[in-house]
């Protein structure tokens, strides 16, 4: 009892100095580019760079921005998890503390996922997904991983 | 554009016909699905890659086998297979495999089944046993299965009309992917118990990118007829290795057939694709059998998978380079590069088993005793299945291309220490 | 933090000293560069995995070997190398390699130093000798190497101070990566002579993303000491695969050694990590050394490579994700799978090439004449020379998996074969 209630306030704690730092570097490092769709304010973060040259060169380029891809495309959602990765790649920014190769979180995975079928689901109508199972959709990343920017 | 292929797209199936478990037939399922099978009835064409493909030789047909197109004949490229195969029916018969339109044919006609009655249980992967099993078991499969497997071939041939259908891989009402051999069924609730599974079904646990791979894991396998009854077993109790395979083998005391030149309890290796492919680096990466052999293409509107089944080296844009960006060429020299590899081991390890055989040979006509030949009949055992498992697995290598390596230079191993062991025990 | 991010962004590096071919001292070219010095100076660092990194194990000083702490012995790991190498220095002393900066105090107490005089060339691999050449020659970097030659080790061991530090890669005003060995100069010659290409100049002609390989494959390579000058050659006239290599070695009639035991005139491979890699896909497809050994890190807002050069198995996720999807566990297990296979095959290769040099031994001590032995003594050569180059490349077969599987399967070939020959000839 005691335990988790002194466990709640650390974790509040943190999060309130998450929030404080995330949110300096929200608005410093233009962290509202996340409510954007302008692909050049993503790659206001040189992590972002590597992608952002890489989608100019896609066969995307001229087709889908960042967020078509990598945001859900009913707008409560979008912003939910643009609000989401706003948050932690702000505060993973600032604090450093990321891979120098990145990784897209399941969520994040699935948002992608769903977006390719948002486009193209006509042309996949046959293959993906099945009438019957949905979670048991195939994925495109699989083999389409380079759409959006080469895999570097 | 977008909005075009919108306009197109509107019901992607033409429900024309219903389709049960009865129906056998591909070109009814064709109504409602033309594409797959018009590119399904071209698994007839013949064409022939370095290690792969088939190629059209003409024949004049006989009362006995009136195919007028065979493909080539792997024993005269390579004579060598006759004396590895000496004493058995593969030594009178054995080509070069084709499109699966002509599985039904070949099987029937092939000169291994004049030299040996074979059991119906050969039907099971040649042919579209599916309905014909649930008829004969009155709704229950595996009865059917059974009932078929105690046949005659002769017999269980007048019970099918078609090489590998639709309904064999596809529930016809969703057109989902579903595993009709019992055999397959068996053979993998087996190894998962090995690996602590139990009572695995694979039709209700595995994923649908497991069945793009399990469906044509039904065949694609190394088999034996287990006891009297003939039943179609696939020997994975320990494992898919094949050190785990020859282990079951030897537990279960089991011989293929009792070598004519050497005496030894030799085993027959055959089409062991989805063992080999298991070991390799795309069956770890969650690539399918489909996805290489059946690539998605575009037609019209649509993207279909490309039901003329083949070597994918006749499709490398569409089976390769949508995972690897290389050239065409490059890509079909890399798989060129491992295959010419496998193949020179795979003569190395030919010449090893062939020398051993010699020698058992002549220590025997010299009067050696079994007592004296029982080790080198055993490393002949050992040497030749590793062989045969390379040999016969069809994609020389490329499915996993170190183990085949591997395979290879313990078969040579064992054959080699055969010889020495010979030498000394005289 | 954010702000200095986006400052560093705008200036790298930092110009505090002028840097000149004589600036030998790492820690003058530290002060442009502390990043990369810093990475540098962690090549001291002693950890290991399953097949590599190295040991740190503390041992006594002595007046011969000041070396308080050492890296585990390989003879000690496994003897049967101590039969392997008969007769030669390495039977001695052979140690798992680490990292680069012991290359210099590794080489001057190993005690093969201390069973044969070694001659200068040795030098050439353990140290910056890029400057003392250059001093030697008198500016002329071919006289200086030969001169190096010429000397016996313990005087040209005099002449150099460092392990390979920044000059021995970097033309200093550019940075540029550049070629600083004669014998990789020489033989990449004679390498691209054999495949058509004239007077190649690997300084001129090579690509930048080839640098990143061949700065390594300086020294990361077989080489031998040819004639009685000493010339270091590495053996490339026909090719970088290792039958290429022998048949070399065949023509010119060159022997590291004659076996203590078997009298069979032998070769020792070492370290041919450059001809293996260039046997496997990675090579293949451009991926270079400094890819996987130097990835590059983020430091700041810029990125370098990382100069603690080691094991990629301790950096995945910059070694390997840059390409690779997989989570780091999973490409760990894909090393070891393909690890595990290769060490699999270079115990059996082990095993037979031990019996075939007992035999002839046995053979020789039973008055066998060496007309009778010959055939026997070159399969040694041949089974020893093809083992040696998976057991001497450091990377247990990863660099080029099914190649390193087909080398072990021809040498189990040749030893059991040399044992057959052997006892036929009786
Ligand atoms: C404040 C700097 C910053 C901005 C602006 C930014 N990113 Fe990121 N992004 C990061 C960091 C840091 C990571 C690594 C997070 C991790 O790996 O934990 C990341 C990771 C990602 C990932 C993969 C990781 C995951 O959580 O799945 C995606 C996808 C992504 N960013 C997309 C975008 C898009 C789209 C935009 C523009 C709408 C954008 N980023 C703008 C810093 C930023
Ligand atoms: C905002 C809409 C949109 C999104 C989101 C989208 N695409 Fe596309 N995609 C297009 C358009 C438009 C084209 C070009 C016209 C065409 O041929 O369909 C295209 C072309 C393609 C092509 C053919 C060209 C090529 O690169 O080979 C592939 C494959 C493809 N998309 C796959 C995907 C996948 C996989 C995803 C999800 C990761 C995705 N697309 C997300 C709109 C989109
Ligand atoms: C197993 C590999 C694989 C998977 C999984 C896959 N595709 Fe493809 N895709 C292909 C291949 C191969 C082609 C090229 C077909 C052709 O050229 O005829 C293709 C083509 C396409 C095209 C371009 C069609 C055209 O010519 O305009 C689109 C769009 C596409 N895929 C989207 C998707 C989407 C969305 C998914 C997920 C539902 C997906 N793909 C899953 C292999 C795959
Ligand atoms: C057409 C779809 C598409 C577009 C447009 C797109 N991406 Fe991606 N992105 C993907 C896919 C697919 C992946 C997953 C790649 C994989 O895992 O193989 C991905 C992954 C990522 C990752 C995570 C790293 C990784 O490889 O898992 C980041 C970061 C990222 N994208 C950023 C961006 C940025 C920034 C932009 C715009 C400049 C962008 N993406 C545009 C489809 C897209
Ligand atoms: C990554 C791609 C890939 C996967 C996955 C794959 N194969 Fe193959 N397969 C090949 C290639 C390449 C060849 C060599 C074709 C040739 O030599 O012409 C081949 C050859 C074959 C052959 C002989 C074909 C011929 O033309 O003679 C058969 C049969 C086969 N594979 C079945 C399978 C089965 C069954 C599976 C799954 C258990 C499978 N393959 C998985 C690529 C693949
Ligand atoms: C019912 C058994 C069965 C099933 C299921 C099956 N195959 Fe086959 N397959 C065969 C037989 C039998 C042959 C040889 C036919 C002949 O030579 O007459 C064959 C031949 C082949 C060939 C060689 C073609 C050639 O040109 O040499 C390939 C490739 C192949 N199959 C791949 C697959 C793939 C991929 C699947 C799954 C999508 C699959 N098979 C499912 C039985 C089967
Ligand atoms: C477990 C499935 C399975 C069983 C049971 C089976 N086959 Fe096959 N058969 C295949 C596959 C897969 C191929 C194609 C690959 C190959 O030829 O290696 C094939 C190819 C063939 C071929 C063409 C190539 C050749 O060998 O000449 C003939 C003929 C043949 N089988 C006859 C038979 C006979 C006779 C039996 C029974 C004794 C039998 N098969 C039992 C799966 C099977
Ligand atoms: C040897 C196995 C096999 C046979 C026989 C077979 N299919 Fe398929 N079929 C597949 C596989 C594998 C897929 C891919 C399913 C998936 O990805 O879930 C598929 C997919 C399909 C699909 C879904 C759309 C597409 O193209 O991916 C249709 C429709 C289809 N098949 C129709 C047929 C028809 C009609 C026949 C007979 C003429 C047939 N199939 C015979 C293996 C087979
Ligand atoms: C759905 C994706 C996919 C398809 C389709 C595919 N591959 Fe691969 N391939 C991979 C992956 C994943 C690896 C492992 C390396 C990696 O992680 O990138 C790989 C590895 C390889 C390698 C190196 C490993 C080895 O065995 O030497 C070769 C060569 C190769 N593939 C050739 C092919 C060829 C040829 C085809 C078509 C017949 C093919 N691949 C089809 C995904 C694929
Ligand atoms: C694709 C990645 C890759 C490339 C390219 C590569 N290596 Fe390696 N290397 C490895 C891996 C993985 C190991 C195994 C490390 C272990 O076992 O801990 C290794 C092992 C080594 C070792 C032994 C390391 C130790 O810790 O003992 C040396 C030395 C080495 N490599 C040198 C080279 C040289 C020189 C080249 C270029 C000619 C090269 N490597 C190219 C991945 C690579
Ligand atoms: C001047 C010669 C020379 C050059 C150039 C050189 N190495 Fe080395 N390398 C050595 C020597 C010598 C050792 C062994 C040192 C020892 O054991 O004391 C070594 C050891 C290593 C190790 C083993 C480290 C360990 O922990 O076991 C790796 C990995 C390695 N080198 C990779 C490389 C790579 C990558 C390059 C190029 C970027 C390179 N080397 C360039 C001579 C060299
Ligand atoms: C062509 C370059 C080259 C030459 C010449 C060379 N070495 Fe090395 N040496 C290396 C490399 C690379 C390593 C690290 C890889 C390994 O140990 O296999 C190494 C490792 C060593 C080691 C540490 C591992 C061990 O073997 O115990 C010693 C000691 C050593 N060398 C001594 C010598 C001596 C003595 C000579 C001269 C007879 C010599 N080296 C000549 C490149 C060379
Ligand atoms: C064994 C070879 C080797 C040695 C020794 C070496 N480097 Fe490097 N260095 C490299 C390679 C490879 C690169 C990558 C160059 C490229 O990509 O063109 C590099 C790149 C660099 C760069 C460019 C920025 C970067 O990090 O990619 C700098 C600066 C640098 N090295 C400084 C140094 C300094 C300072 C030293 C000595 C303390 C040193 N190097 C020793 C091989 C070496
Ligand atoms: C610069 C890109 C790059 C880097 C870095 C890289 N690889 Fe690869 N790897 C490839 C390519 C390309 C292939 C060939 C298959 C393909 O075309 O996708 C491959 C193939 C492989 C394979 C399958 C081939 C085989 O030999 O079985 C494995 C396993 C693998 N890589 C592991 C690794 C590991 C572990 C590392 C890090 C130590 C690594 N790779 C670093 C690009 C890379
Ligand atoms: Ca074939
Ligand atoms: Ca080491």
């Amino acid at each position: 009892m005691k335990a988790s209630v002194a466990k709640g306030t650390l974790i509040g704690v943190a999060v309130g100095v998450a929030m404080g730092v995330a949110g300096y570097t929200f608005l410093y490092a233009k962290g509202a580019s996340y409510l954007t769709n302008d692909p050049k304010a993503c790659a206001n973060c040189h992590v972002m760079n590597d992608y952002y040259d890489g989608w100019i060169k896609s066969s995307h380029r001229s087709v889908a921005v960042c967020n078509d891809c990598h945001a859900p495309h009913n707008l409560a959602a979008k912003y939910l998890v643009k609000a989401d990765n706003g948050f932690w790649h702000s505060l993973k920014f600032t604090t450093g503390r990321y891979p120098d190769n990145l990784h897209m979180r399941r969520i994040n995975r699935k948002v992608t996922e769903e977006a390719c079928l948002y486009c193209h689901q006509e042309v996949v109508s046959q293959i993906a997904p099945t009438p019957h199972t949905k979670e048991n959709m195939t994925s495109c990343i699989r083999c389409h991983g380079a759409v959006g920017h080469p895999q570097k | 554009n977008i909005l075009e292929h919108k306009q197109e797209a509107k019901n992607p199936f033409f429900h024309v016909v219903e389709l049960t478990d009865d129906t056998v037939d591909p070109e009814v399922w064709g109504k409602n699905f033309p594409i797959q099978y018009d590119d399904y009835k071209r698994t007839v064409d013949q064409v022939r890659t370095r290690y792969g493909g088939s190629e059209a030789l003409p024949r004049t047909p006989t009362q006995a086998d009136p195919r007028s197109i065979v493909a080539q004949s792997r024993l005269e490229d390579d004579p060598r297979l006759k004396i590895m195969w000496a004493g058995y029916a593969f030594s009178k018969d054995f080509r070069e495999e084709r499109g699966h339109a002509f599985m039904l044919e070949d099987q029937t006609y092939t000169e291994r089944q004049q030299v040996v009655k074979q059991p119906g249980t050969c039907i099971q992967c040649h042919a579209s046993v599916y309905g014909p099993s649930m008829r004969l078991g009155g709704g229950d499969l595996i009865k059917g299965f059974e009932k078929m497997n105690a046949m005659t071939y002769a017999d269980a041939r007048k019970e099918v009309t078609h090489p590998v259908t639709c309904v064999d891989c596809h529930e016809p009402k969703t057109m989902q992917l579903r595993i009709t051999r019992p055999g397959f069924m068996e053979g993998m609730k087996a190894l998962k118990a090995s690996q602590g599974v139990k009572d695995y079904d694979v039709n209700k646990i595995a994923t649908r990118q497991e069945m793009r791979t399990y469906v044509c894991a039904q065949c694609h396998v190394e088999y034996y007829f287990k006891g009297t009854e003939k039943r179609l077993v696939y020997p994975w109790a320990k494992g898919l290795k094949v050190d785990e395979m020859l282990a079951y083998y030897d537990e279960v005391q089991h011989k293929d057939w009792v070598h004519a030149e050497s005496g030894a309890p030799v085993l027959k290796a055959q089409h062991p694709e989805f063992e080999m492919y298991n070991q390799g680096i795309h069956a770890r990466s969650g690539v399918a059998c489909a996805d290489c052999h059946m690539p998605y293409k575009r037609v019209g509107a649509h993207k279909v998978s490309d039901h003329h089944v083949r070597s994918p080296l006749m499709n490398i844009n569409r089976a390769c380079q949508t995972c690897h960006k290389w050239p065409e060429e490059e890509l079909r020299q890399r798989v060129l590069t491992i295959q010419d590899r496998t193949y020179e081991m795979r003569n190395v390890a030919m010449d090893a088993l062939i020398d051993l055989i010699k020698d058992i040979k002549a220590a025997k006509t010299n009067g050696a005793s079994d007592a004296l030949l029982a080790a080198p009949r055993d490393f002949q055992r050992k040497a030749q299945f590793y062989l045969d498992f390379v040999e016969a697995e069809n994609s020389m290598g490329f499915h996993a291309p170190q183990e085949a390596a591997r395979v290879l230079g313990q078969s040579v191993n064992f054959s080699r220490k055969g010889q020495v062991e010979l030498r000394d025990k005289k």
